[in-house]
């Protein structure tokens, strides 16, 4: 093993580099100082997520347990991108005064559960890819947990941290008897000699439900919606996009190389998870009043949608789950800045209620947040219509058409809700609506790059294009 | 039967008797003693399985590190006398019949299965190999994972400190 | 020296110990009893793979590390489960899992 | 035909169409007087046109081997339907076209200039003679229709400036109501001739006149072959066609909006509701002549028996009236009968043709009388300001002129020899004797009748009881009085046209006769109702009042007409808005839109009952993770095999 | 950039500039030359594309131009049109032209409004010039989306349930419509080959049967519900009624043409088979359709539901006649699109009007308006005639062809069909006729009346656009018909080369 070989590795390098950074950062600084990591961290993790993007060698390392690919990359820049916005939205919230004496905890805490979905996405074998997925998850519930003086925050983060525990439980079951049926732990390995036994199918459904978990699929979805609204705004729009997104990543890359011979099997279990996701999701979403559980159930739905691409398999499928989480990212984070925006600035009104009459008094925030909403329901010309749209396609092309007409259904109702949310800003009258006031740079710089790659993403055909070239299938 | 199988019997009897006794006591401090036992006959499994290493290990992480830090903060957040209130019948049998129905459709459908074992020679596991293993970056070796649990250490830490921690401002 | 003890009794035992922990994690009521149930669930995985690795696979340890690394996964996770019922038991004043649901519907 | 070239003619329908989008768009910028004399003046020049027209065609060019020829003077592609079947705009000129022309801008020349004195000083006159230039210019376009679509979409026109000029007085509410139902009833036979059309034209493969009236083309012929429901397909289509005449002509039982279009102004019911439009029907079916004799017999014979009905029914009415306009209405109708009538008794050809013949005849001699009356009407009503003859008498000695042209009119109507109605009624009455003696029996009761209420009439306004007035009446302005006096004149000697020689069946002419064996029992039936008229009228005595009481019955249907109205009342209002419309407009709200609310309520309240799952328990949640894990595993496992 | 991206580009400079503009004037006056430059254009491609024609070129699609835009899945930004399409962008620029002059008096938020409603143009503009499915569905619910905030914010009534309904279940109907696109697109080469949105690449091939049968409900739906097509058309009443003025106009006159449009464009033509095979379903629907909205409106007392209905029944005529599946049946439909959407904006219009002034559409609480607002009440009862299908206007030529294509079928099905559809007329004629009396005529209702004032001048322009177009296509239908008529041979070549198949 070369020296050149650890560019391979580069986001997890890189990212290790930062977490020690901040670490320093926060060990040398004076208190007083302390609000400076801010812009310094995001300063660098922009250039990071530069660097992510330039050309890069592929292949393995570790004898497997490491891969990289262009698609490889290209996931990872994306949640990158979406760590970044996150940081950007934060900046505000982290300012305020009871987050003083822990702003470089949550650059950290972040950025580690970043290094362990690169690794996750980039695992060869389940044992990196378990150590991924709990680097991923146990940061988030102390995340979850971050606002120490508010009850919901913590038990959001009880909730996340034993559910979490539960479904890794039952995966690491799985992967047992998949361990145990097969003799290795190694992708290619397993999918090589993986033949669909009973026990291999019971693994399997345990594997699944571990995953369905992380990207909150019905009926492994519970846990969403308490620790969504329990958790800080940019903590919850940080686990909306990203760590789902990461998630969904190598769930699907998973399902196509480990178990490619039993596609037949996972495709019709996807088949009802994906109904009852966002049927289930769309049912709960509507009588919601507090908007970050209201994004939550709606994320669920999201993840029913996302769950159409998947459920192909296809090149197209997975260029399309990918496209989709890309452009989700965009529209979740947006909304999720505007929440942000207005939570930090009013003190905690979440409820969709607040937000009356909003465009009377924010109309800059009342525009992003809804075209950040017509994204999620998939309205032209935003990106969202472009992703969903694709989706569909993958669903298409494998000849779900009944899936297809109830996932269409579905979007009627999601379209439904969100206009609430529309309806509440623009049309509702209120006496007291949300005061005018302004956000700083940070949160407007975030919510302009929402915009900017809301509107861009479904129009430039080269992005799409791009991971499509990259992308991998049965 | 043999003294081997015998004590395979006895620890999988007491492991198997613990584990109810740590879900059913309802004093919590003797729940976490009875765990501590399923975790020691735990390592007494694996040396019965002659996987030294994992016992040691079982026995300082597991029982030295998790049980203690349970029984810490048990002491901190309850009465240690206090008894857990009973729990409703509903739940008891909805959770039990829940897990029995999930033990028997997991055991038949490994007794469905047909083990296949390697014809390869089996590898002694001593200290040198699995050190050898941790270190080693090819094939089976497990530099990466030791390396990635580092990390993950650090940030449960962090995590731990930042939850727990008393504001300034509090 | 396996003798008589087959696979199946070691996979058996570890499945009971599983469930016996989804039990207890379904009907616990305070917290750190819950916490006690996974550390039962993942403690009945180790031996899983254990079992596997010394039953079929002798020749590689993945089944052994694994095993290891879980271990040390549920260290770290009962770190920060732990530090969370704290700040749970500040805010609550007890650690009673029924108690914890002011958000639902 | 020559080398005469008649494309002149479209000015003839165009000049009005343009005093019409004049008037419409700037009249009210101008004088009042001037709104008058402009649309006057416009229909002065086609009137002349038309009579130029006429000379040219009857006695110049349009004779050709002994036959008129059918000339199309000009002729352009409207709109295109299919490769055979298009609409075409142009001008028809045969002998009955002609003669049309000449009635209609007569009597509407007529009209204008009396309505100058008429419609002085009332509020909204431009509008009034915009109205009627857009009437004239649709009856024009209808009259010279080269096909039936055009004339279909003249005939449309004509309904809507029907509408229009009844309705001229909008803001009383009896004016409204009538000019709505008269458009609406119109309209109801008008999907009857549409539905005609679309049979025909798919039958034939042609809108176009020529074609399809040509007793020696194909056209005529096809569809006599398929039969539906016991008569052709050709039959059906003809009998559709027939529907719209009779909604137009307003043959029973069609007939209701006709009284009640009287609500018009006096000029406007002269022009449109006496003269020209309601014998549109009757144009119509003499349009398409051959098709109903050569293909759709029965049709006709239904037509004459409408006919005759009808001209029975509208006598018996006339004679219990007390509007004046309304009996003047009744008699029209009962007049239109007998076109009908005619027609249907009518053969082919000749002497056969002699029906056919009869009834143009009399739709001529009848629009010069009728129009007659009702300017005489007008005149009288003018003077009274009442339109109710109970409170009128004695207007002799205060409109001498109008009295001496009224009862040459009503002379004329009741066909007495040598005045016009004389000669167009008995060769009615020849046709149907040689055709149907039931109906002639009938037609000599109508005869009698007719002179009875029309002398009624005469003698209750002129005669009669000595009334006071308020104002003292006057004579009507020059005006009004030159239409009079003109239009007596023609009653009078419109009669010596020699009408056989013009206008028949085939356009071949013939030598007409008088059947004195039919005519002196006509005059003398006629001079019987005179006198039983006068006997009851000419003084005030009791006699009316005895004869209501001993025909109880029939005067006091006849006085409610018979309560056709209330029938056709009970079937809009009842049936139709209570038993289809509101459940129409219940059924949208309540199931269609309740079906729609429903599923989203339906959603909503699922989603209510289902919000326990969400249960804030962290135990619960664990419940389901694990039930749905193994759920999932039992399902594809054991349950799912494939 | 060739000529038809123009009539995209052209309204989102205008959006651009409302953007930018500092007061309500501006907003308005830039607004309205955006759309008189649009007018123009529209008028010129209408030249343009006779002229075309006229030189001799046959190529189905005039203007014809193909950008590659996701050549993963084929998807291309592809424009043309044939002589359906520009009818429809010229009827588009019409009503948004009056339209935009119809609410000169907006009161609030004047910005957005005119920046929603020109984006709803623009979606509409888009979609009568694409040819590639993708981009078409696109610009379609571009179009129906601006419609919410339109309604929710500046209607009347209860605005918010009705906006809701219309939103969602137009968003249903795309929805359906969605699963028809993409199924056409993977049936789009079955005999192996590049998948194409591209719709005359689709007219080309013939579409499996089984997946006809499947695909052409959920696209004849999908369209047919923005068309109102009964029973799904009750979005309708309550959408057009709490509408303000221009979005009701465009709402009527354009948008339920698009769905109609597509109907033909989409699902009848690329599945012809399917088409004549579950045609009859859809007759019957819209025979429904024609005489059920017309007794519908005749019981109504609110203006704006009386027509609302009326255009289900108008439009109703549209799809039964696209239905009969014959070159004129299908010409008077696409003639019946044009005529009623000039038609149904002028009534909106009018009643916009007539509603900012006695602030009632309750027509039993108006009364004798003739007499204070005789330009209003002409044009009413203008409306009203060429909507009752007078000879002269519009309508009246539209119905006709209809009624005579659809009477070329033999069978007695269609017969039958026929009639029932022919009697609306008169029914549309009672309707009318009530309204008009009760609205119109009779004494003066209340002597308040007396103070209002007739139509301004930026009314009485967009009322007398809207009617000299009703009047210049009833008085000379024959260059319409046939730019239409020319277009439709392939369509109808398609239809029925099957049924001679059959």
């Amino acid at each position: 093993m070369r020296l050149e070989d650890f560019l391979l590795m580069r986001h997890e390098m890189l990212l290790t580099l930062m977490v020690v950074i901040v670490l320093i950062m926060e060990i040398f600084m004076d208190d007083r100082h302390k609000r400076c990591i801010r812009p310094w961290t995001i300063g660098l993790f922009a250039a990071v997520t530069i660097i992510g993007f330039l050309p890069a060698p592929t292949g393995t390392l570790f004898g497997g347990m490491f891969q990289t690919s262009g698609m490889h990359l290209m996931m990872k820049n994306i949640l990158n991108i979406g760590a970044l916005i996150v940081f950007i939205q934060a900046a505000q919230w982290l300012k305020l005064d009871s987050n003083h004496n822990k702003i470089s905890e949550f650059y950290i805490l972040i950025l580690s559960t970043l290094i362990g979905m690169n690794f996750m996405i980039s695992s060869g074998d389940f044992l990196m890819f378990y150590l991924g997925l709990e680097l991923a998850s146990i940061p988030i519930a102390a995340l979850a947990a971050y606002d120490t003086f508010s009850n919901k925050s913590s038990e959001a983060g009880i909730k996340f941290i034993f559910s979490s525990a539960l479904s890794s439980g039952i995966m690491l079951y799985g992967l047992s008897m998949i361990y145990g049926t097969t003799g290795s732990v190694y992708f290619d390995q397993v999918g090589s000699v993986y033949t669909g036994t009973p026990l291999q199918v019971l693994a399997f459904i345990f594997f699944f439900a571990g995953m369905a978990f992380k990207i909150s699929m019905v009926p492994f979805h519970l846990w969403t919606a308490d620790v969504y609204e329990g958790a800080p705004v940019n903590v919850t729009s940080y686990l909306s996009v990203v760590s789902k997104g990461a998630a969904v990543f190598i769930f699907s890359i998973i399902l196509v190389t480990v178990f490619r011979v039993i596609a037949p099997l996972w495709q019709n279990v996807i088949w009802v998870i994906s109904v009852l996701t966002m049927t289930i999701g769309n049912l709960f979403a509507i009588r919601q009043n507090n908007i970050k559980r209201f994004l939550a159930f709606s994320s669920i739905s999201q993840a029913g949608f996302i769950l159409l691409g998947v459920i192909g398999g296809s090149t197209l499928g997975m260029a399309s789950v990918v496209y989709y989480v890309l452009v989700y990212i965009f529209s979740n984070l947006g909304a999720f800045g505007v929440v942000a925006a207005i939570s930090t600035a009013t003190g905690g009104k979440e409820n969709i209620s607040d937000y009356d009459g909003l465009y009377k008094t924010n109309p800059g925030l009342s525009w992003t947040l809804t075209l950040a909403l017509f994204s999620l329901a998939g309205i032209p010309p935003v990106a969202g219509f472009f992703g969903k749209f694709f989706l569909f396609t993958a669903v298409a092309e494998q000849g779900y058409y009944a899936l297809l007409t109830i996932a269409v259904l579905n979007t009627i109702v999601s379209l439904y809700y969100y206009l609430l949310v529309v309806k509440a800003m623009f049309i509702n009258k209120s006496d007291h609506p949300i005061a005018y006031f302004k956000s700083d740079g940070f949160t407007k710089l975030g919510l302009a790059i929402c915009i900017a790659g809301l509107v861009v993403i479904g129009f430039a055909s080269p992005i799409f294009e791009f991971i499509k070239s990259l992308s991998f299938g049965l | 039967m043999e003294i081997n199988e015998l004590m395979f019997v006895i620890i999988g009897a007491v492991i198997i008797l613990f584990s109810i006794f740590t879900v059913t006591s309802r004093r919590i401090l003797r729940a976490a003693a009875f765990l501590l036992f399923v975790l020691v006959a735990t390592a007494g499994l694996y040396f019965w399985l002659e996987y030294q290493f994992l016992a040691a290990v079982q026995i300082t992480l597991y029982a030295g590190g998790i049980v203690v830090l349970i029984i810490f903060s048990i002491l901190l957040t309850s009465n240690v006398g206090e008894k857990i209130d009973k729990v409703e019948t509903k739940k008891v049998i909805f959770s039990a019949l829940a897990a029995i129905a999930g033990a028997i459709l997991c055991i038949t459908t490994i007794l469905q299965q047909q083990f296949q074992a390697t014809d390869a020679l089996a590898q002694e596991v001593n200290m040198k190999v699995i050190g050898k293993s941790l270190l080693n970056y090819g094939e089976n070796g497990y530099a990466l994972p030791f390396e990635v649990i580092s990390v993950l250490l650090l940030a449960a830490m962090v995590a731990a400190i930042v939850i727990a921690k008393k504001s300034k401002t509090s | 020296m396996l003798h008589g003890i087959r696979l199946e009794y070691f996979l058996i035992l570890a499945t009971l110990m599983f469930f016996v922990g989804v039990y207890g994690f379904l009907t616990r009521k305070n917290l750190i009893t819950m916490l006690m149930s996974i550390e039962l669930i993942l403690n009945a995985v180790n031996i899983n793979f254990v079992a596997f690795n010394k039953f079929l696979f002798p020749d590689k340890l993945e089944g052994h590390f694994f095993a290891l690394i879980v271990i040390a996964v549920a260290a770290a996770e009962a770190a920060v489960a732990i530090a969370i019922i704290i700040n749970i038991y500040r805010h609550f004043s007890n650690i009673n899992v029924e108690n914890v649901d002011e958000m639902k519907y | 035909m020559g080398d005469f070239n008649f494309s002149y003619c479209v000015w003839i329908p165009l000049i009005p169409l343009f005093s019409f989008l004049i008037l419409g768009l700037f009249g009210n910028k101008f004088k009042e007087k001037l709104t008058g004399i402009l649309g006057t003046l416009a229909l002065g020049i086609i009137f002349a046109l038309s009579l130029y027209t006429a000379y040219e065609y009857f006695f110049v060019h349009g004779l050709v081997n002994g036959t008129y020829q059918k000339i199309i003077a000009i002729n352009v592609t409207w709109l295109q339907f299919t490769d055979k079947l298009h609409i075409n705009m142009g001008v028809l000129l045969d002998p009955i076209s002609v003669m049309m022309l000449v009635v209609v801008t007569t009597v509407s020349f007529m009209v204008h200039l009396y309505s100058i004195g008429y419609m002085k000083g009332e509020r909204g006159v431009e509008r009034y003679f915009a109205f009627l230039s857009l009437f004239t210019f649709s009856m024009l376009g209808l009259v010279i229709a080269t096909n039936i679509f055009q004339m279909y979409i003249f005939w449309e026109l004509v309904g809507v400036s029907s509408y229009l000029l009844i309705g001229f007085y909008y803001q009383k509410p009896s004016a409204v109501a009538a000019s709505k139902k008269a458009f609406i009833v119109t309209r109801f036979a008008d999907l009857g001739f549409l539905i005609g059309i679309l049979i025909l034209s798919f039958i034939t493969g042609t809108f176009d006149f020529i074609t399809l009236t040509d007793p020696a083309g194909e056209a005529i012929h096809r569809g006599a072959e398929i039969g539906f429901m016991g008569m052709s397909v050709m039959t059906w289509a003809m009998l559709l066609i027939f529907m719209g005449g009779a909604g137009k002509s307003a043959m029973f039982p069609l007939h209701i909006w006709l009284p009640d279009a009287m609500e018009g102004p006096t000029p406007v019911s002269a022009l449109i509701h006496a003269a020209t439009m309601v014998v549109a029907g009757v144009y119509l079916v003499a349009r398409l002549f051959p098709i109903f004799h050569f293909s759709a017999q029965p049709a006709l014979n239904i037509i004459a028996y409408v006919g005759g009905f009808t001209s029975l029914f509208a006598a018996v009415i006339a004679c219990t009236q007390l509007d004046i306009k309304r009996v003047l209405a009744f008699s029209t109708l009962s007049q239109i009968g007998y076109m009908m009538l005619a027609l249907g008794v009518s053969g082919y050809g000749s002497h056969d043709g002699l029906g056919f013949m009869a009834s143009n005849f009399h739709l001529f001699t009848h629009a010069m009388f009728k129009a007659l009356l009702f300017l005489g009407a007008g005149a009288i009503i003018h003077a009274v300001h009442s339109n109710y003859m109970n409170e009128m008498g004695g207007l002799r000695k205060h409109l001498p002129i109008t009295h001496a042209t009224f009862l040459i009119a009503c002379l004329t109507i009741a066909g007495l020899y040598p005045l016009s109605g004389f000669f167009s009624k008995d060769e009615i009455l020849a046709a149907a004797f040689h055709k149907d003696k039931l109906l002639f029996a009938v037609e000599y009761c109508v005869a009698g009748l007719t002179a009875f209420y029309m002398f009624r009439l005469y003698f209750v306004v002129f005669w009669g009881k000595d009334t006071q007035y308020h104002h003292k009446p006057h004579e009507a302005p020059f005006t009004m009085t030159i239409p009079l006096m003109f239009l007596a004149i023609a009653s009078v000697f419109a009669g010596f046209i020699p009408f056989s020689e013009l206008v028949t069946s085939d356009s071949i002419p013939f030598e007409g006769e008088i059947d004195w064996m039919i005519a002196i029992p006509s005059i003398a039936v006629g001079l019987l109702g005179i006198l039983i008229a006068m006997i009851m009228y000419r003084k005030e005595n009791n006699y009316p009042a005895r004869m209501a009481a001993t025909l109880k019955y029939l005067y006091r249907w006849s006085f409610n007409k018979f309560y056709i109205d209330e029938i056709y009342l009970f079937i809009t209002k009842k049936i139709i808005f209570r038993y289809i419309a509101r459940p129409v407009a219940w059924f949208d709200r309540h199931m269609v839109d309740g079906t729609m609310n429903g599923i989203a309520g339906m959603t909503n309240v699922i989603s209510f009952r289902i919000r326990g799952l969400q249960s804030g328990q962290l135990q619960k949640y664990g419940f389901v993770f694990i039930t749905g894990a193994l759920a999932l595993a039992l399902v594809f496992i054991y349950l799912w095999t494939k | 950039m060739d000529y038809l991206t123009y009539f995209i580009i052209v309204p989102l400079l205008t959006v651009f500039g409302i953007v930018l503009c500092k007061n309500d004037k501006q907003v308005k006056w830039t607004a309205v030359i955006g759309m008189s430059i649009q007018l123009i254009l529209a008028a010129a491609l209408v030249f343009m594309y006779l002229a075309e024609r006229k030189a001799g070129n046959m190529a189905e699609f005039l203007f014809y131009h193909d950008y590659m835009w996701y050549p993963a899945l084929n998807i291309r930004y592809t424009i043309g049109v044939d002589g359906i399409s520009v009818a429809m962008v010229a009827l588009t620029s019409v009503i948004i032209f009056t339209g935009i002059f119809a609410s000169w008096e907006v009161t609030n938020l004047h910005k957005e409004f005119f920046i929603s409603l020109i984006l709803l143009a623009t979606g509409v503009f888009g979609f009568f010039i694409c040819v590639d499915l993708f981009t078409m569905f696109l610009f379609y619910e571009l179009a129906v989306i601006p419609m919410y905030l339109l309604i929710g914010i500046w209607g009347t009534g209860p605005k918010e349930y009705s906006a809701m309904k219309l939103t969602l279940m137009l968003m249903g109907g795309s929805a359906l419509l969605l699963v028809g696109l993409i199924g056409l697109y993977f049936n789009s080469a079955p005999g192996g080959g590049a998948l194409t949105f591209n719709l005359i690449e689709i007219s080309k091939v013939q579409i499996p049967m089984e997946a006809q049968r499947f695909l052409f409900p959920m696209t004849f739906v999908g369209f047919g519900i923005l068309g109102a097509l009964f029973p799904l058309h009750t979005w309708s009443p309550d959408g057009h009624s709490s509408a303000p003025t221009a979005v009701s106009m465009l709402h009527a006159g354009v948008l339920l043409k698009l769905g109609r449009y597509g109907a033909f464009r989409v699902a009848m033509f690329l599945m012809p088979e399917a088409a004549h095979e579950l045609g009859w379903i859809f007759l019957i629907l819209t025979t429904i359709s024609v005489v059920y909205g017309a007794f519908g409106a005749i019981q109504q007392k609110d203006l704006k539901y009386i027509n609302a209905y009326s255009s289900v029944s108008h439009c109703g005529l549209v799809l039964f006649a696209l239905l009969m599946m014959n070159k004129t049946a299908m010409d008077g439909a696409i003639m019946q699109m044009v005529s009623h959407g000039i038609m149904t904006a002028l009534f909106f219009a009018l009643i916009g009007m007539i509603y900012g002034r006695t602030h009632t559409r309750i027509i039993d609480e108006m009364g004798g308006l003739m007499r204070v607002i005789p330009f209003l009440g002409v044009a009413y009862v203008i409306a009203g005639l060429a909507s009752l299908g007078l000879p002269g206007f519009s309508g009246f030529v539209a119905e006709m062809t209809i009624f005579v294509g659809s009477w070329q079928h033999v069978d007695t099905f269609h017969r039958v069909a026929t009639i029932i559809a022919c009697s609306s007329i008169v029914i549309t004629a009672v309707y009318i006729l009530r309204v008009i009396g009760i609205l119109l005529l009779g004494p003066v209702r209340f002597d308040w009346y007396n103070q209002l004032t007739d139509a301004r001048w930026y009314e009485k322009l967009s009322v007398g656009f809207l009617i000299v177009c009703i009047a210049g296509i009833g008085i000379a239908p024959l260059w319409l018909s046939n730019m239409i008529g020319d277009s439709l041979v392939p369509v109808v070549e398609k239809l029925n080369m099957i049924s001679f198949i059959r």
